[in-house]
């Protein structure tokens, strides 16, 4: 069982490479965060397997951690500058309620 | 009984890792950001999802089982509101 | 198979740090760094250190993208000239020597490894504690975690004093202006209580099991930004009354148990027979208060509105 | 060769790569960002020296893995204290000077 689980975690890492490529190329900001994103998930996942396999239930927390703070990034990022640098007007159509 | 539930192990977590080669996939050929996060939350769903339902029956204490549900929750949480957020960036700056 | 895994990952870590040092556009390279944070405590996960894993989970995967998206936003980031040639090759050429240096260093270290592992378990069983990175945080070099919380405050300092005169104890710069977006609101809505109920697991196995104040602070300073960047709290007056008081309460009660180990254990920080658990769990309690408002400001900025009274 | 060596070549590598990138960038938060790369190497070989030092039944020598706990967030504080510094440079060489 162990080898197995290893062997999905190793699988899942092999993708997150392949979703590294998303990240480093862009090409806009949103597919960078996209790639992260996903980057956390499998992050997330690969602990789980992990833990499973080497019998070190501690890496649950891990995972937990990954899990919880994963949005956050991406939270920041949908944030108005709120600087005169970026100089962004307000998104032109408002939210109608 | 033990052979049954490892079956389902393996079962499960091939089917989430075939998930992510979806989501991964997906996020590397699909066109335009918007079908690229399509593409995304399937792995967020459905492969963590299903690597988490595969590894329940593995889990030694109740605890355990507890956090591996709420890694789950937590993803759904974040991943649902952060494609919001990003699809909302990306129409705003196509 | 692990071996493959390490191999795979070190060349994920390497190639994503060789695309931060010399990629060209400098707000894409900070989410390349945000995933660099995501795969190191990967590894440290390989390594099967799991206390080191969630600290770099916590602030790798959450505190550092929060501070460097909001720094990349706002920063104006001007061309510079790209170096030369001649430059790049003898830059790289120094640094090639360097990790020639260090790879040799790791290839001939010494075997059997020196460690002081056994010494801390030896004496483990004096400070009632299971997770010896605890007990050297906070028995075994407990100085060491005392003059951080230092470091910790210095920068804060440090970073208010970069604000003008006139804002001196008001609040950094609101995040968000106007109404924030729905599922912004959703998430800062839904998140907190579960990250407050894990960071206060992750507080109280720390003393037997992986986990600690610094894993739960960051964690609860994430979760306070959050709810900050939705404009549910408003953002912390720096100069409050409450807000110093939890900034000064980790050191004051730390200096205070370590003053008081000189009469009742013989020496500086040292805690007298049987009381070493409860101890270190106060000093750990109020640490964290002051570690998750120092993060927190860290991460806020300097003052940059008037002072409300 | 044993994972632990590999994370360590790696942590050697990390080293150089930040080094690089510190020197080479005239930006100030590329220089940052290279910066934290080389801290993340050294810590990744302080956590190599704790691995191989597993005894007494822990998974590592935990002086090393509390010595890089203490690190990571030091470097955090520091980070953040120098971002801030960059912000107020950035915001300094505005044409139309204290804004924000």
């Amino acid at each position: 069982m162990a080898e197995f689980l290893t062997a999905a975690a190793l699988f899942i890492a092999l993708m997150m490479a392949l979703g590294m490529v998303r990240l480093l190329r862009g090409p806009g900001a949103v597919d960078r965060m996209m790639a992260a994103q996903l980057l956390g998930t499998s992050g997330a996942a690969i602990c789980l397997l992990i833990s499973f396999a080497v019998e070190l239930p501690a890496l649950i927390d891990v995972a937990l951690t990954l899990a919880l703070l994963a949005a956050l990034a991406a939270a920041t990022m949908s944030l108005k500058a709120g600087s005169a640098a970026q100089g962004e007007k307000p998104a032109p159509q408002g939210e109608k309620p | 009984m033990s052979l049954g539930l490892n079956i389902f192990t393996v079962l499960m977590v091939s089917a989430g890792a075939f998930f992510f080669l979806a989501g991964t996939v997906g996020l590397l050929r699909f066109p335009d950001p918007l079908t690229r996060l399509h593409a995304l939350t399937k792995a967020d769903n459905l492969g963590l999802g299903l690597v988490i339902l595969g590894l329940l029956p593995q889990t030694v204490s109740l605890l355990g089982g507890l956090k591996l549900v709420l890694v789950w929750v937590l993803v759904q949480i974040g991943s649902s509101a952060a494609s919001q957020l990003l699809a909302r960036l990306a129409l705003r700056r196509p | 198979m692990i071996d493959a895994f390490a191999l795979l990952l070190t060349i994920l870590v390497l190639v994503t740090a060789g695309w931060i040092a010399v990629a060209r556009d400098t707000r894409a390279v900070v989410f390349g760094f945000i995933g660099y944070g995501l795969l190191l405590s990967l590894v440290w996960v390989l390594l099967s250190s799991v206390d080191v894993a969630l600290t770099e989970a916590a602030i790798g995967g959450g505190a550092t993208g929060i501070l460097l998206l909001r720094v990349a936003a706002r920063l104006k980031v001007e061309p510079h000239p790209a170096p030369g040639r001649a430059m790049r090759i003898s830059v790289g050429v120094l640094c090639a020597i360097v990790t020639a240096a260090l790879a040799a260093i790791v290839l001939t270290l010494p075997d059997p490894a020196p460690s002081l592992a056994p010494l801390t378990a030896e004496h483990l069983a004096s400070t009632e504690l299971g997770n010896p990175v605890t007990a050297v945080l906070l028995a075994y070099r407990a100085l060491d975690t005392l003059l951080e919380i230092f470091v910790l405050l210095l920068a804060l300092i440090g970073v208010w004093s970069l604000g003008a005169d006139r804002y001196w104890g008001g609040a950094p710069a609101e995040w968000n202006t106007g109404m924030p977006a729905p599922a912004l609101a959703f998430l800062a809505r839904i998140l907190p209580p579960f990250g407050i109920v894990f960071a206060a697991y992750l507080f109280w196995v720390g003393a037997d099991e992986p986990g600690g104040k610094f894993q739960a602070s960051t964690i609860l300073a994430a979760m306070w930004l959050l709810v900050v960047m939705a404009g549910i709290l408003p953002m912390p007056q720096t100069g409050g009354r409450r807000i110093r008081a939890a900034l000064a309460i980790g050191p004051v009660v730390f200096i205070a148990i370590g003053f008081a180990g000189i009469p009742m254990a013989g020496g500086f920080l040292a805690y007298p027979e049987g009381f070493a658990k409860p101890l270190i769990i106060l000093i750990e309690a109020a640490l964290a208060f002051s570690i998750v408002a120092a993060l927190t400001l860290l991460v806020a900025g300097p003052a940059e509105q008037a002072p409300r009274s | 060769m044993s994972t632990v060596t590999l994370f360590g070549l790696c942590g050697a590598g990390l080293v150089g790569i930040g080094l690089y990138g510190l020197i080479i960038h005239p930006e100030p938060l590329r220089k940052l960002l290279a910066f934290n790369i080389l801290g993340g190497g050294v810590f990744l070989l302080l956590g190599v020296i704790a691995r191989r030092a597993a005894a007494a039944g822990f998974d590592g020598d935990p002086v090393p893995q509390a010595i890089v706990i203490t690190g990571i967030v030091v470097a955090f504080s520091a980070t953040a204290l120098a971002a801030t510094l960059l912000l107020k440079l950035s915001d300094a060489g505005k044409p139309d000077g204290d804004a924000s």
